[in-house]
């Protein structure tokens, strides 16, 4: 029983759903980030996985190095987000959010 | 001292005088660090007393004559003495200055008419207790029990 | 300062009673939001001791040492200021000599009092070696204070009526020697903190007090001078032959960013060394022959009536009110502490600022508790 | 078996172990603090991964930026924006329980698209220096995405910056 | 280290017969037990040193009591530490309080797998060793953060949140100017980078006649360095006269070590990186030679250019005063950041041309 | 200014609100009534030819015998470099003035250290709290007849 490409793609599909989980029941938006994490990492997992196990080659790896950097620039943007929504509403619950539309 | 308006030169300016002024400083300190040291290494080497050094009281129980200036003139209460008779043919019983009270003002040695009290220059105040700070400075030399040790 | 930053919650922060950098026992309360601090609150009594209560139940001569205990780095200018309160009301007239020897006291006092100042403020500001070099220059002074009257922390120098000790020509030549050493090392002092860089950016422009704001609040000593208000005891309201010295009033100048900031009021305290090595060097030259003591009365008893007496402290304007009721013991001792009067302007300074700021605020105020508390 | 494979697997596992228990408590701690904390362990398990799956420059880059700097900007984001200490990112339960029913849905069908799916899979290769091609690659098949992922970043921090400035008259 | 292991299971025979995953394991075991012992070694004598250093700028001696000069002094300082008394302090965040010394302790420690004494004297030749030193201050980054919330105190929060603001800015200007040594090796590991650099002093990274960029870099790199390592003048996050102490007010004895050790062990690891990178590593003006000996000249050349350049982080402690936290980012993104871009740029533009 | 000129200055302007002048003493003072002590006050501080910028001390005395308690203010103008002391005399048992922290600032925390050891009331004193005894004590030290306390919060005094 080596290590094969299944179990990267049934921890991937682990941490895909927790991701999932987390994004539809935190009600704090940075909880609701930290999802989002988690499912950006299952897709890198995959990525990875497939790049060493399949014929593709290298090109997964090329993937995964722009969705970290998507994932740099979701953070930031949504942080800057999450702080004007607690400026402007006291508190950074989703469920609230729609307020901002005043 | 003031700092260039352009902001283009500030920015310069503001490089070379950090580099330029930490240099001064480890200028400074190398220098330093290449003198003799100036502490004493205390237990070994002792500090040299002067003269007029205040430390704890010396005690001549001989020229004492129990006028009580002492007592009166310490603005701390921090003497206690007992005698029996005045003047020249006083027995001093006990003489006892409490040492955690004690401010070291030299008040009751320019009290004193007799020079019977003076600073002295020790200086190693520890002791294990509070009752320890309270010193004795009177010889028990006319009770009984000293003269027959004798 | 402009204050433009991201508002979160606030925090609220309490620096002290023990804390590396409020100079003993001092409590400030900050509340801070992030590392911005919206308001200071200080809180003081901490080492309250009862000088006043202390000074209606000893004799006169006697409250003497307890004024060692008051600011207790510029002992001997609290024995003086004492001394002369009391020698005022008496009418005591003290000798020449005396009042030489006490002026050299006081300065080499002075001069010690802001070695001081200048060791902690670099620590505050996270310099460590100018705390040491400025112990080291003190250490001179305090073993010419032990050779001299045999003390080096509570000095009980000032005597009512003259001094404890006369000076030798081998203390003289000691003090001379200090005075040239000084002179040298100070030129290292400012290489090494007062114009370093990083020094100048962390207290230039920072508690910027006006010299309006100075007055108002009461400020006194090197804080109200920093601020650019030209005045000095020493020369306005003399005592002790002061005016007869030449020596100069330095005030802060905004050399390195704003009259009034913290850098000025350290600056000036640094000038000031100098400036009390030259009054030291006059007094020197100056100093008559003769007794060191004027003849009072074993028991002193003060006639009735009452007298406020100021002098320019280290820190700045100690003054002393007595009442005297005709007793041996004085009916009531008011002490007007400099470091007590300048703290209460924390609040209204250390606003805005960043945290680090507080602490160089009130380092660059130069608070001794034991003053500020009694 | 060689004892290469045996090591492996033994890392895998292990890795395994960390990577789940920490994102179950990032998913499911109460406190969002903890959770972040959590996530930095799910962060460094996943650079173990790519480790074993011999992509070392990706394990670099997941540890220097997702570790080291979204993770910190996360802490940043938490503690910016919590009004006390002791409130800080409490979660109440009850949503919970929709979301976990509905993430088991979706993984069961995961799992059945995995066992499913007939997967073309070669012997893996030797394990091999990555950054050199990578690099290549980035400068010359993957110049334009390379460029563009670069303008977005851009964009993004100026975008971000002008969301948290002070705005006038407030 | 690895061709060691290889060489040893094809050529002595009894380990042949053991499963070589075992082998592998107690080497690597023994490999980690020695650079941790390295590490405490050495530490304990930079602790000493910067003792003795502190000591005589500031016109006293230092350490004089425990031993001849005071050389036991660190050594019964250790014993204490781990004597003490371990307080866990109980509104603490137990979990985090806990991980987060050893957490802070690991990022310093992992990074010397990677570091090379001489051109065979190195545990692994990783071939994104410069990236991995990098990476791993991460670790430090969440575990002093860890420790500044577990401790649940306000001046630790205060400490780890400036640590973390402060790490994220100098990693930028570290990581470029390290990129300006890079473009002109084209490799990532150690090894390469320092075997790009001749024996000689003008031959190294450091002489602007070699180029005037990696010139700048290196002190960039270096100033960089101090932040990192949390020494004046950047050590806001423990500043004694502001945060008490800090991220670690709140820990003691053993747990306190850690931190100290981290500390110390990151200090060395910032000195020794830039002797690697920039001063020439294991090449210096001392003849050269193969086997044991090369290791040996290797080790002193290495070691005696980490050593100047811990004494300058000392000389430099002991004379400046601590920045402010809003100086403390400008500098490194108004001052650092910048000139670290323009030396990368100029860097590439010199391999570009010659 | 010399005294003299400053009491006519003064009588001139505020008639029987100062009651008294003693030119005897060392300190020469004038007594003035505590419900004109802020007029005085900010006259004294205002008024061109005077500009007592600097309020240096406030102390209290305490007088038993007589029931009184006198607030002394020591007054000192940077401007013109003369000086004034101030009194003002209280009822000892119900001791209230007027607060002068609207004209000088300084006087803050010096009132606040008059009510805290003499227990003299200032009305209209932002933040009349105690200053350097703990906030709960009881009494006011400085009074002659205090009797100190046998013990606080289970301390001796002994």
């Amino acid at each position: 029983m080596t290590v094969g490409l299944i179990h990267y793609l049934i921890v991937a599909a682990i941490l895909f759903v927790l991701g999932l989980i987390a994004i539809i029941s935190r009600r704090n938006a940075v909880g609701v980030l930290i999802g989002v994490e988690l499912v950006l990492n299952a897709a890198n997992l995959n990525f990875v996985a497939f790049s060493r196990y399949a014929e593709r080659g290298i090109e997964g790896q090329i993937f995964v190095i722009f969705i970290i950097l998507l994932a740099a620039c979701e953070v930031a943007v949504a942080l800057a987000i999450v702080i004007n929504l607690f400026a402007n509403l006291g508190a950074i619950d989703v469920d609230r959010a729609g307020r901002m539309k005043r | 001292m003031r700092r260039p308006k352009n902001k283009v030169a500030e920015y310069f300016v503001n490089i070379y005088r950090s580099l330029a002024t930490i240099a001064a400083g480890m200028g400074v300190t190398i220098k330093v660090f290449f003198q003799k040291p100036v502490t004493l290494q205390y237990p070994d080497e002792l500090p040299v007393i002067e003269e007029a050094f205040r430390g704890l009281h010396i005690y001549e129980q001989e020229k004492c004559i129990a006028c009580e200036m002492c007592v009166k003139a310490c603005p701390i209460d921090c003497i206690s003495l007992q005698y029996e008779g005045k003047g020249k043919k006083a027995r001093i019983k006990s003489y006892r200055i409490d040492y955690t009270k004690c401010l070291f003002c030299n008040l009751c040695v320019e009290a004193c008419p007799t020079h019977c009290i003076k600073m002295g220059k020790e200086y190693n105040l520890c002791s294990y207790d509070r009752a320890g700070c309270v010193r004795e400075l009177a010889e028990d030399i006319y009770s009984e029990r000293s003269t027959v040790s004798e | 300062m402009s204050v433009d930053y991201l508002h979160t919650h606030e925090i609220l922060v309490n620096m002290g009673p023990q804390h590396p950098s409020t100079h003993g026992v001092l409590r400030l309360v900050v509340k801070t939001d992030g590392e911005w601090v919206t308001e200071t609150q200080p809180y003081i009594g901490y080492l309250h001791r009862c000088a006043e209560k202390i000074g209606e139940s000893v004799e006169y001569p006697q409250f003497v040492p307890y004024t060692d205990r008051l600011d207790y780095l510029g002992a001997i200018n609290n024995n003086l200021c004492y001394c002369l309160a009391v020698e005022r009301l008496a009418g005591i007239e003290v000798p020449e000599r005396a009042t030489y020897l006490r002026v050299i006291g006081a300065e080499l006092n002075r001069i010690a009092s802001h070695l001081i100042s200048y060791g902690t403020f670099g620590m505050e500001t996270g310099a460590f070696t100018p705390f040491f070099y400025g112990f080291r220059e003190r250490e001179t002074i305090l073993s010419i204070f032990e050779k001299w009257f045999g003390a080096r922390l509570t000095y009980h120098l000032c005597r009512i009526g003259g001094v404890m000790a006369d000076i030798t020509p081998e203390i003289a030549q000691d003090i001379r020697d200090f005075i040239k050493t000084m002179r040298a090392v100070w030129d290292d002092y400012n290489t090494l903190l007062s114009f370093n860089e990083i020094f100048v950016r962390r207290t230039a422009d920072v508690g910027v007090i006006p010299p309006e704001m100075a007055i108002e609040y009461g400020l006194t000593g090197p804080c109200l001078r920093g601020s650019g208000v030209k005045w000095d005891l020493r020369k306005n309201d003399p005592y002790c032959f002061y005016d007869t010295f030449d020596f100069d009033i330095p005030v802060g100048e905004g050399l390195m960013g704003t009259v009034g900031d913290s850098w000025d009021r350290y600056w000036v305290r640094m000038r000031e060394i100098i400036e009390s090595t030259k009054i030291i060097e006059q007094a020197l030259d100056r100093m008559p022959e003769g007794a060191i003591r004027a003849k009072v009365p074993k028991i002193l008893k003060l006639p009735k009536g009452e007298v406020y007496v100021r002098c320019e402290n280290p820190r700045g304007e100690l003054g002393f009110y007595l009442v005297s009721d005709g007793g041996t013991k004085p009916y009531r001792l008011k002490i007007r502490a400099p470091s007590f009067c300048n703290l209460s302007i924390t609040n209204a300074i250390c606003k805005d600022c960043l945290l680090a700021d507080v602490i160089v605020i009130v380092g660059s105020i130069d608070i001794v508790l034991g003053e500020v508390d009694r | 078996m060689a004892g290469k494979e045996i090591a492996i697997i033994i890392v895998f596992y292990v890795t395994c172990g960390v990577v789940v228990i920490s994102a179950l408590i990032a998913v499911f701690a109460r406190s969002v603090i903890n959770a972040a904390f959590a996530l930095f362990f799910t962060l460094c398990g996943m650079a173990g991964f790519y480790f074993l799956l011999s992509a070392d420059f990706l394990a670099i880059v997941q540890i220097v930026v997702y570790a080291g700097g979204i993770l910190v900007l996360l802490l940043f984001g938490i503690l910016l924006t919590h009004r006390t200490l002791e409130e800080l990112g409490i979660e109440k339960r009850t949503t919970y329980i929709a979301g976990t029913i509905a993430g088991l849905a979706f993984y069961l069908i995961l799992i059945f698209i995995i066992a499913q799916g007939l997967w073309h899979q070669i012997p893996p290769k030797p394990m091999a220096p990555t950054t050199a091609t990578i690099g290549r690659l980035l400068l010359t098949k993957y110049l334009l995405p390379f460029e563009i992922s670069s303008v977005t970043l851009l964009a993004a921090l100026i975008g971000s910056a002008y969301l948290v400035r002070r705005k006038e008259g407030k | 280290m690895r061709e060691l292991i290889e060489y040893l299971l094809t050529h002595v025979p009894l380990l042949t017969k053991v499963p070589s995953i075992f082998v592998y394991a107690v080497f690597i075991l023994i490999g980690a037990g020695v650079v941790l012992g390295y590490i405490s070694v050495m530490v304990i004598i930079w602790v000493y040193l910067e003792r003795k250093v502190a000591g005589h700028i500031q016109a006293r001696y230092g350490p004089m009591r425990v031993g001849p000069h005071g050389i036991l002094q660190t050594i019964a300082d250790a014993i204490k530490l781990f004597m003490k008394e371990d307080i866990i302090i109980p509104t603490s965040h137990k979990v985090l309080f806990i991980i987060a010394p050893f957490l802070v302790f690991f990022g310093a420690f992992a990074p010397f797998v990677v570091l090379p004494y001489s051109e065979s004297l190195y545990l692994s030749k990783m071939n994104v060793g410069v990236f991995y030193l990098l990476a791993l201050t991460a670790f430090e980054v969440i575990g002093i953060i860890m420790a500044g919330w577990g401790s649940n105190n306000k001046w630790a929060l205060y400490g780890g949140m400036r640590h973390a603001a402060q790490m994220i800015c100098y990693e930028l200007p570290m990581g470029i100017s390290v990129l300006t040594v890079v473009v002109f090796t084209g490799s990532l590991t150690l090894h390469g980078i320092t075997n790009a650099q001749g024996w000689l002093p003008w031959q190294w990274f450091i002489s602007p006649l070699k180029s005037p960029f990696t010139f700048i870099a290196g002190f960039v790199f270096y100033i960089a360095g101090l932040a990192a390592t949390k020494r004046v003048p950047f050590d806001l996050p423990e500043a004694e006269s502001e945060l008490v102490a800090g991220y670690h007010a709140e820990y003691s004895g053993m747990r306190f070590a850690f931190f100290f050790l981290a500390e110390y062990t990151a200090m060395y690891l910032v000195c020794a990186v830039t002797s690697l990178l920039f001063l020439g590593g294991w090449n210096g003006p001392l003849p050269r030679a193969q086997g044991w000996l090369g290791n040996l000249l290797g080790l002193i050349n290495v070691l005696s250019k980490t050593y100047f350049l811990l004494f300058v982080m000392l000389w430099l402690r002991w004379t400046l005063p601590r920045l402010r936290i809003d100086q403390l980012l400008s500098t490194s993104l108004k001052y650092l950041l910048p000139i670290s871009l323009g030396a990368l740029l100029g860097a590439a533009i010199q391999s570009a041309i010659f | 200014m010399t005294f003299e000129e400053i009491y006519t200055l003064l009588k001139g302007r505020f008639g029987d609100k100062i009651l008294e002048k003693n030119d005897e003493n060392i300190d020469p003072y004038i007594i003035i009534s505590p419900d004109a002590i802020v007029q005085i006050m900010r006259f004294l501080k205002h008024e061109k030819e005077l500009a007592f910028d600097f309020l240096s001390c406030i102390s209290g005395v305490d007088y038993p015998d007589e029931g009184i308690i006198e607030t002394v203010y020591h007054i000192f103008s940077y401007l013109k470099g003369h000086k004034l002391v101030i009194k003002v005399r209280l009822s000892r048992d119900n001791p209230i003035v007027d607060s002068v922290t609207g004209v000088w600032r300084s006087a803050d925390w010096l009132e606040r250290e008059v009510y805290d050891l003499l227990g003299v009331k200032f009305k209209g004193h932002p933040n009349l709290r105690r200053i350097l005894l703990p906030e709960d004590w009881e009494g006011h030290p400085l009074r002659k007849d205090y009797q100190e306390p046998a013990e606080y919060h289970g301390i001796p005094n002994k």
